[in-house]
């Protein structure tokens, strides 16, 4: 099912250039969606849309099949999550409690309602012992961690990042990626997640979306965008590591492959088979 | 006598200079003032905090980015306060810190500059040990209201005269910061009042010592320093400037 | 580092001790009367008492001596200013008079005994904010000056500019430290110029902060409201014991004539 | 030959934090070498004293086998380039050309000389059409250029860099290391950089050192360094992707392995190889 939609839409900016030229994307209920693309291809600019922080010039958003301007900003930002790049952006209040209490507190909720959510979410990205820190005692990563509570304190149904793994070290990335995975299968929060590092997207993503000078070039699973070479070279992406391996064996080498693995995994199962066959083969 | 005084100048001097805190030399430290003086100068500060706080909750109404826009230039001010300003005084170079009111007002009007010069030396009170809790409404009547009204139309007017961006913002930071230093200086020169001393004569001794020691020069620097930003801003956004109402309009281009 | 030396920290306000536990109220009680009674009292003992109190406590909850000599450097040298002022000019009995490389000085008896009143009274009253803001976190602070029905207002941009205080150092540090690496400070000129630079740059960075700021805050539902929780728990006996303390220590003071009250 | 070595650097912030504990490195002369490391674990730190931004508590560091307390600092810069991580933080004039001209200006040159630079500078790093662009005008990656121009327009001897790929698309992740790689081969300039991406590093660098809490654990080619996958693991980094197959392959599916591929390259070499190997074996 699709729970939000964005339909051609063209955005320019105060100084003229046109950041969206008619991008189309639609998101599925409880997918886990990363959007890839170079620098500047319009991703910031599409994801601000998509909870209507931006206004689109042409098209339109539709959550849950009726447009965004039928509902007024405080529910789209109720069922709309958005968590930006930079963290210090993000967090104002000087303690962790107080920030992540500010989206309940615009809600209007009662003291012991917003106590419990800011109790809820920080035990969600598990970071409770840290609830009466102060903002700029905590690293990087853990700021990210903080932001990501304070969005899910309002309960949305759709949470949308902006390279949230962007600066971290490698256990750094491991620890948000997974918590970000928890969150879509056991809570059932539909994500959507601007990202430049291709490695990660096999390994963790359901879906995913190529942004290019403002157009959405393809959508599909890894495993169909990533089996088209030319259109990612287009994008100025790369194959993940290991598809570009794969891909040297099955273009150079003559591997014969079904489909093309993408992950450690996939690569590891592939190849002890290929060796397997190979020994059957010419042992028969 | 002002052979004493200027002798207690140079000690007093070498004092500031040796103590790597030589930083809001022209706040008034806690306990200084007696209860009289502390009552009148909050009843003072209290009218123009107070239309400084009218002022943000009204055009946080009309455009909620404003709190956030006070809050960050507010603590942008704040950290250009902390600029270690090299000043050529006394015996050679030392550095100084510029009161940055000046930069604020001309940036943010007089009132709300108030506001936001009463918070920041509430903070610097509190986390710096620098002025105090009880002398707070002095340092709001010398630093807040004296260098941002001042600073302000110092500013207006020489725009008024047609100078160039650059003199604008070196009027606003010098007139800014050589009123502070006056308000500080009356405000100590009252405590000899009905103590035997003369007003007039303690508050020019006092604020001779403070442009003696490196203050004098400082607030030509500040001033040449508040130029140079306003120059900047202009050449890389001047949509900044346009938007705080520092200039007119996009069509006349300002004179550097 | 350079040039922020003297910046502040609350790394000892978020340290767990018992003063940090002592609701943020009660101390701002005290703190506001005991600086009354240090400003209206004619004994020059009590502030020196309020010195020494507020120097042992805080050295149960370990805040290193030389930390708190730091912060009381600018006061002391103010004090000293004024002692040797007041010294100079007021009153007739001369205490002690010298001559220093021609200059003939000469400090007066009344003169010293009131500025060292005046510099008890800076001690004292410096010693007690310094207790104060060792012991309490800006978000204790902003949530008890809240209770205390300071305007919204205030508060808010107290937190907020506390809060980019911390960001825009760091920034202004990096910035700074690159110009240095690219020889802009080797001269007074350049210097001059180069802070120019810096402080231009901070205020289009100051000016870019609000608008992302303003972003994300109103991607969470704010519309121009407060911006800060700060709820503080209920009133405990530990609390009102405190209250009735001060009560108790005022109403002694008084009736001992220590504090003159007009 | 040596020419740049921190010996057993300590250093404290103001905080009290201990960024470094005795922490020491040898550059050798020409030699590109990557700085690896979790956040937090004092790269940025040792990277400012290797040019004396920052004082050591104990330990110091040597120039060409002198005390750079014996250098005057103008010196130091001169031999000892730096480029911070967020290009916004380091480019101060409103136009690329007069950015670039800032190093040299202070150093006193001529305006031929200053001039001259400028332009050996811009192209060195691709940049020559660009010169007269306002700097707000460029995109990331090529803002990046632009610090790095900035740098070499003073002729260093060493090129110190934090994290110069960070937030950057794949492509210009590449094009950025591509110009380092010339910058290091063509003009033999000793390049260290402090990164985040493992993925990097046995693709360009010619060693290694990784920190881990103030200290270098470990020293060493790629493939030295990356052999030791306890020690990686322990300083909370991961193998590259492409080390992390071969390491199951070898450790699981036990592919007999001299030394591990670390590159696609490599690995492919390695994977036909094998499979010709055992074809051979049981034709045999
Ligand atoms: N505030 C702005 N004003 C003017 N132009 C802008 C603004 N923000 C972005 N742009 C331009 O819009 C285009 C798209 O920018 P956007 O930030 O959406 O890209 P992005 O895909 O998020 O890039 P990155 O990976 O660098 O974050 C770019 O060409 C950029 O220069
Ligand atoms: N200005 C500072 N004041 C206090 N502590 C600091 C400061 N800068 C860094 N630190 C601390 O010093 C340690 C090392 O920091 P450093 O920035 O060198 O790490 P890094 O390896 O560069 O990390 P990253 O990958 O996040 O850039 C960290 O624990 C950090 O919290
Ligand atoms: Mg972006
Ligand atoms: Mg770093």
């Amino acid at each position: 099912m699709v729970i939000l939609q964005a339909r051609n839409i063209q955005y320019k900016y105060h100084d003229g250039t046109y950041a969206l030229c008619g991008a189309s994307l639609d998101i599925k209920k409880g997918e886990l969606l990363a959007i890839l693309g170079p620098n500047g291809s319009g991703k910031t600019t599409l994801l601000k849309h998509l909870n209507g922080l931006l206004k689109p010039e042409t098209g339109e958003i539709l959550l849950e099949q009726k447009s965004l301007g039928k509902y007024s900003s405080k529910q789209v930002f109720q069922k709309v999550g958005i968590v930006f790049q930079d963290p210090n952006d993000q967090l104002f209040a000087p303690s962790v409690k107080e920030d992540v209490a500010f989206g309940p507190l615009n809600l209007g909720l009662s003291k012991d309602e917003i106590a419990r959510r800011v109790d809820e979410a920080l035990s969600l990205v598990g970071m409770t012992l840290h609830a009466n820190k102060a903002v700029d005692a905590l690293s990087f990563g853990q700021k990210k961690r903080i932001c990501i509570a304070g969005v899910l304190a309002m309960k949305p149904e759709i949470l949308v990042l902006d390279e949230p793994t962007c600066g971290l070290d490698p256990a750094g990335v491991t620890s948000i990626m997974t918590l970000l995975k928890e969150l879509n299968e056991q809570h059932g929060i539909t994500i959507i997640m601007a990202t430049n590092t291709v490695d990660l997207v096999p390994v963790y993503m359901d879906r995913l979306a190529v942004m290019y000078q403002g157009n959405v070039l393809s959508v599909g699973t890894p495993n169909e965008v990533f089996s088209n070479t030319d259109k990612i070279k287009h994008a100025c992406l790369e194959l993940p590591q290991i598809a570009q391996l794969m891909q040297v064996l099955r273009d150079e080498n003559n591997f014969p492959m079904d489909s093309m693995p993408l992950t450690v995994g996939e690569a590891r199962r592939f190849l002890v088979n290929t060796i397997r066959l190979k020994h059957s083969e010419i042992s028969m | 006598m002002s052979r004493a005084v200027t002798v207690f100048a140079i000690i007093f001097f070498l004092l500031f200079i040796s103590s790597e805190n030589a930083v809001y030399a022209m706040h008034i430290t806690e306990g200084i003032l007696p209860p009289k003086w502390v009552i009148t100068w909050f009843a003072v500060a209290m009218p123009f905090v107070g239309i400084g706080i009218y002022h943000v909750k009204r055009k946080k109404r009309q455009m909620p980015v404003y709190l956030p826009l006070v809050g960050t230039l507010g603590a942008a001010v704040f950290v250009f306060s902390c600029f270690p300003i090299p000043v050529i005084a006394l015996n050679g170079m030392a550095t100084s810190h510029p009161c940055g009111t000046g930069m604020s007002a001309v940036l943010l009007g007089p009132f709300v500059s108030v506001l936001v010069a009463a918070i920041a030396l509430l903070i610097q009170a509190l986390f710096l040990a620098h002025g105090g809790l009880t002398t707070l409404g002095g340092n709001i009547f010398s630093m807040g209201i004296l260098g941002s009204f001042s600073g302000y139309f110092a500013f207006k007017i020489a725009q008024r005269c047609r100078l160039s961006l650059f003199w604008c913002g070196f009027l606003a930071g010098m007139v800014s910061d050589l009123f502070t230093y006056l308000g500080t200086s009356i405000e100590l020169g009252l405590l000899v009042i009905g103590k035997g001393g003369s007003f007039i004569k303690a508050t020019a001794e006092i604020f001779g010592v403070f442009m003696m020691t490196s203050q004098g020069v400082l607030c030509i620097v500040e001033g040449i320093v508040v130029g140079f930003i306003l120059v900047f801003v202009y050449k890389r956004k001047p949509g900044i400037l346009l938007h705080l109402g520092l200039i007119k309009d996009d069509t006349k281009p300002v004179q550097i | 580092m350079g040039f922020l030396h003297h910046t502040f920290s609350e790394v000892y306000a978020r340290r767990n001790n018992w003063l940090t536990e002592v609701d943020v109220r009660v101390k701002l009680l005290y703190i506001v009367l005991l600086l009354a009674i240090n400003l209206l009292t004619k004994n020059i003992f009590i502030p020196l008492f309020f010195l020494s109190v507020s120097f042992s406590l805080l050295l149960t909850v370990k805040i290193p001596f030389t930390a708190i000599l730091r912060s009381m450097l600018l006061p002391l040298s103010f004090a000293v200013f004024i002692l040797l002022i007041r010294g100079l000019h007021e009153g007739e009995k001369v205490w002690l008079s010298l001559s220093i490389v021609g200059y003939k000085l000469v400090l007066k008896e009344e003169g010293l005994w009131n500025g060292l009143q005046t510099c008890s009274k800076v001690l004292g009253g410096i010693s007690l904010v310094i207790l104060l803001s060792f012991t309490t976190t800006i978000s204790q602070l902003c949530a008890g000056l809240k209770w205390f029905r300071v305007p919204n207002t205030i508060i808010d941009l107290l937190a907020l500019i506390y809060r980019y205080i911390f960001l825009f150092l760091d920034e202004v540090d990096t910035m700074w430290t690159a110009q240095r690496t690219r020889l802009g400070y080797t001269s007074w000129k350049k210097t001059i110029k180069s802070f120019g630079i810096l402080g231009g740059m901070l205020v289009i960075r100051a000016f870019a902060r609000a608008e992302q700021t303003y972003e994300a805050m109103h991607a969470r539902g704010y519309e121009g409201g407060g911006i800060l929780t700060a709820t503080l728990p209920p009133w405990r006996k530990k609390e009102y014991v405190f209250v009735i303390g001060i009560v108790f220590v005022l109403s002694f003071l008084i009736y001992t004539r220590h504090v003159r009250v007009w």
